[in-house]
């Protein structure tokens, strides 16, 4: 049973469901589900007219064609972007890279000097960072001499606007944040931040992976200059993920990654770039996969992102309703009442967290444990893991109430008294 | 016994609450750091060997999952007075049990550390049963070379 | 009916060509057809049990986990490679801008110095590289300073040693070449050009995209530093590729690519990475392509290849006949006669390529046309396209005669006089 | 007619034998250079649009593939001489009935240029088909904005 209505979810529509009614998975900030027309829109595509898509006119291959250059058009559509602003990649961390090694070039005076840093120059993250919005920027900063600051959490692992106001200054040049946390589910205020950012003249980049698989985003409207997510964590294959970047600067970000079918003038000496999306593409794409991408998106917009995250909503709340209730429990990020994504990352009391984790396994109930790719926070929280829950659009209330049951379990098994 | 207790059985649950051969590691001859980057799980392991090649004393920190942390504590208390060959050959016979997939029987020497026996099924936790005894390997590696 | 016994293949394991009895694919140096073991692998993956990869303790599990974690001994095996050589990446061109950008953070004070390049340095490449085998290089040159310098082609578009032994110098750091030229079909002299490159202690970088899908290839006895492929062109999925290094190499090149997975220790200020080859695979990896991958090499080296490379022999060898007694067709390449691998593109006299392949295509015939990502080696021989003909392990001796029948009559149809 | 003959209609291959407009496009007032990086085709088109607003003389150079040597004389004879709008309107015609896919209908105005209606079949051409138009297009937004 469903918190609020997603109408045309079938639990059935995945596999995975299929196969084990029972699963209880909450590990979908990991990695999540598909539904069958996502397996067989890859299915299809590579089986029986798979060399078609390149040339040819029948009919099916006119379909396969078609597919894969409308994935792109599609995933853009759902995210707000144009087609031109829209860059496959081999993931978020691919995309995050792109951008960290596109101004690292810029410095190196190998493109647009508009993007170039200097020793000096600052860039801004928080300490609430999955290590791939952190050391892409680390890196670049060791390469160029800027300064990385970063906005301090707190005990429940928060970041603020305040926090992050102190930060920047007008040598700020690049501001880069999670919309979603993976950890605490904190939800970032982007308009206050890109606010921030034009104030002193500072690029903004963020990190979409929790965001775009669960409530509706638009970049353009959200007014950043880069953002990144994974389709594998939005019902989508593994080996893709996307760029965005506003047009403009696309076109002058140096491409980090070179070869075959993003130039247009090659010598042995010079090779010149074609416009964007295309120059970040070097090499044969991930075509099943846009086109599995493609079919992920649709199966998203066919349920209503708003609905999604209305549902969600619903499941956030039980989940800390349930998680606070349980004794020994502790849980970071956002206050109960409180805004947050459909995560929850608890500390139980005198268990360590891989104990936590494999007791859940035996009962059935799939979670995290763990840094999380967050070793910073979690060094800030003072555990080296956690145990964190994440939902999707098929979770359900009883998925929340068989963690919990198990949850409340835990502290017995392993012999901790109350 | 379910999967789960087959894991966690009593002698693990004890030994992890109540844990063996703590102490300074950096006051014996030899000590290493081992840390399971996925979890966060660390051990800092120490050991001094005396001039017939016996372990004569062996001290270690760290902390993390109940695994990790008993493993430790039962290796403690077999190999603390062991000779360097004698361990030697206990640490491979356990890691081979642990990579067995639970073909492998534990063998007698292995006294209590059979009863890590049920880790072999479960993939993801070799590394913490495996920490300690990796750390005294390289313990006792870095002596020979001496 | 194929040249010599290829006893395990079954057209028919290939849904393209259960779809298609009569399909005349000659386009394999671009992509290939994959068999249904190799689709499956990755359905049955992704289906029912997909997120227990990670953790878990069913049947099911065990066996996606082994599936996953076994992958890369067989592709390492299959090349000669120890577990820790073989590094996952979206593909070969993602392979080698890894080690192009992992020598540039090297030569910026970022990882080992031994690696680093300076200014006057040289790296030796040949004209008759894929983009994806000369841009990143040229990327490199311009961030250190390093000259880049090539091996010319002649009008055959050959490069030889000697040419190589001519630009190699004592200042040169890197020589990177093609096994198997994608245009060419030339083999390259690979134990010679590791000798001239130990001689003046350069490291060697096999572009190895079309010959690990075609013959016996062994990195290890080959001598080679690094070497890159793609699974796309050896039976398997887009979205990964490999890239070889020997071990002491790979565990001292920066990576360029950072964030989740690749890490020990991270704080706000400094990374630890982790030995290869998983310091170089940041972030989600293609999980399912792996599998897929892995299910592709099972399947070649169950037809042995040393059997597909005499095959193949064959399949080159009527190639070669069918194109030089075409009139009005000429033959770029090595000399009848002489050692290539069954790749053949062509010049037909008064038509420009696409025209070509508009008629091949339109007589059921699928070849490339084009620069093949090529374009110095097609300046040099005086063309802006060529047209390709390639095979593989499914390719038999009535493709070859469909084609050359086809590219009889194409002279006819445009109304150029013999 | 098969949809190959459908493609490389008579005129097509008239026009691509004998190609009608060449000449040094360096001598007009505006040129302009596209290049399709796929297969290398590549048009220099040139202009020069008198007081009046008309295509006062036209002349190119390039190679490529028959089809977009036969468009580029095409349409050097429908354009030269018609005014900017004119040929900008025919331009925006042209394109549209090659992406239509088929959908849309020649429109008179075409003339000769109908007979690339084939084309819009074979996605992979479009661009062939239209590079001396782009072109030509390009050089008179430059002659528009000077
Ligand atoms: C010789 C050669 N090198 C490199 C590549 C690039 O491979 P990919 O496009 O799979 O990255 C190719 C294939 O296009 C090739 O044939
Ligand atoms: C917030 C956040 N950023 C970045 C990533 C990296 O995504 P991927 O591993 O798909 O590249 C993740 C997922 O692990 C994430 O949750």
């Amino acid at each position: 049973m469903t918190t609020r209505s997603l109408g045309r979810l079938r639990r059935t529509d995945f596999p995975y469901y299929a196969a084990h009614p029972d699963a209880v998975y909450l590990d979908s900030g990991a990695t999540s589900q598909r539904p069958e027309t996502v397996i067989s829109a890859e299915t299809d595509f590579v089986g029986a007219d798979y060399a078609a898509v390149h040339r040819g006119s029948s009919v099916a291959t006119g379909e396969a064609t078609w597919a894969f250059e409308t994935a792109r058009e599609r995933v853009a559509a759902f995210i707000g972007a144009g087609e031109r602003e829209l860059v496959w990649t081999a993931g978020a961390t691919d995309a995050i890279n792109m951008i960290a090694l596109g101004i690292s070039d810029a410095s190196l005076g190998l493109g647009s000097a508009d993007l170039a840093l200097s020793a000096g120059d600052e860039i801004v993250v928080t300490e609430a960072e999955h290590h791939a919005n952190l050391i892409p920027w680390q890196r670049l900063a060791a390469r160029t001499g800027a300064v990385l600051r970063h906005v301090a959490v707190d005990a429940d692992g928060l970041w603020s606007l305040d926090g992050m106001r102190r930060e920047v200054s007008p040598r700020t040049r690049l501001i880069s944040f999670p919309h979603v946390s993976n950890v605490t589910g904190q939800i970032a205020p982007v308009a206050d931040i890109v606010g921030l950012a034009a104030e002193v003249g500072a690029l903004t980049v963020l990190d979409a992976c929790q965001s775009v698989p669960h409530m509706p985003v638009d970049f353009s409207t959200l007014g950043v200059d880069f953002a990144a997510f994974s389709a594998h964590k939005m019902l989508g294959p593994t080996g893709i993920g996307a760029l965005y970047g506003r047009a403009e600067l696309l076109d002058v970000l140096p491409p980090a990654r070179t070869g075959g079918s993003m130039i247009t003038t090659v010598t042995m000496e010079h090779a010149e770039f074609l416009p964007a999306p295309n120059r970040f593409e070097a090499g044969t794409q991930p075509v099943s996969q846009a086109i599995g991408f493609g079919a992920a998106v649709d199966y998203l917009a066919s349920l209503g992102m708003s609905d999604v995250r209305s549902h969600e909503e619903g499941i956030a709340e039980a989940l800390v309703e349930t998680v606070t209730r349980t004794p020994g429990v502790r849980l970071i990020g956002p206050a109960p009442g409180d805004e947050r994504a459909a995560i929850a990352s608890v500390i139980v009391d005198g268990v360590h967290a891989h104990d936590v984790g494999q007791f859940l396994d035996d009962r059935g109930v799939t979670i995290r444990t763990g840094h999380h790719c967050a070793q910073p926070l979690h060094r800030a929280l003072g555990v080296p893991a956690t145990v964190r829950a994440s939902a999707s659009v098929y979770t359900d209330l009883d998925d929340v109430a068989r963690f919990g049951e198990a949850l409340g379990e835990v502290r017995d098994y392993f012999g901790v008294t109350a | 016994m379910s999967g789960l207790d087959d894991l966690y059985r009593e002698l693990i649950l004890d030994h992890s609450r109540d844990p063996q051969g703590k102490g300074d590691p950096q006051a014996e001859a030899h000590s290493h750091h081992e840390l399971n980057p996925s979890c966060g799980d660390e051990i800092t392991m120490g050991a001094t060997v005396d001039e017939d090649g016996a372990i004569a004393s062996l001290h270690w920190e760290g902390q993390g999952c109940s695994i990790s942390m008993a493993s430790a504590s039962v290796m403690s208390d077999l190999l603390a007075g062991a000779s360097r060959d004698e361990a030697l050959a206990r640490i491979d016979e356990f890691r081979e049990m642990l990579r067995s997939r639970g073909s492998v029987e534990p063998s007698e020497r292995l006294e209590d550390a059979a009863a890590f026996q049920g880790v072999a099924k479960y993939v993801m936790r070799i590394k913490c049963a495996m920490l300690g005894w990796v750390a005294l390997e390289a313990c006792l590696m870095e002596s020979a070379a001496t």
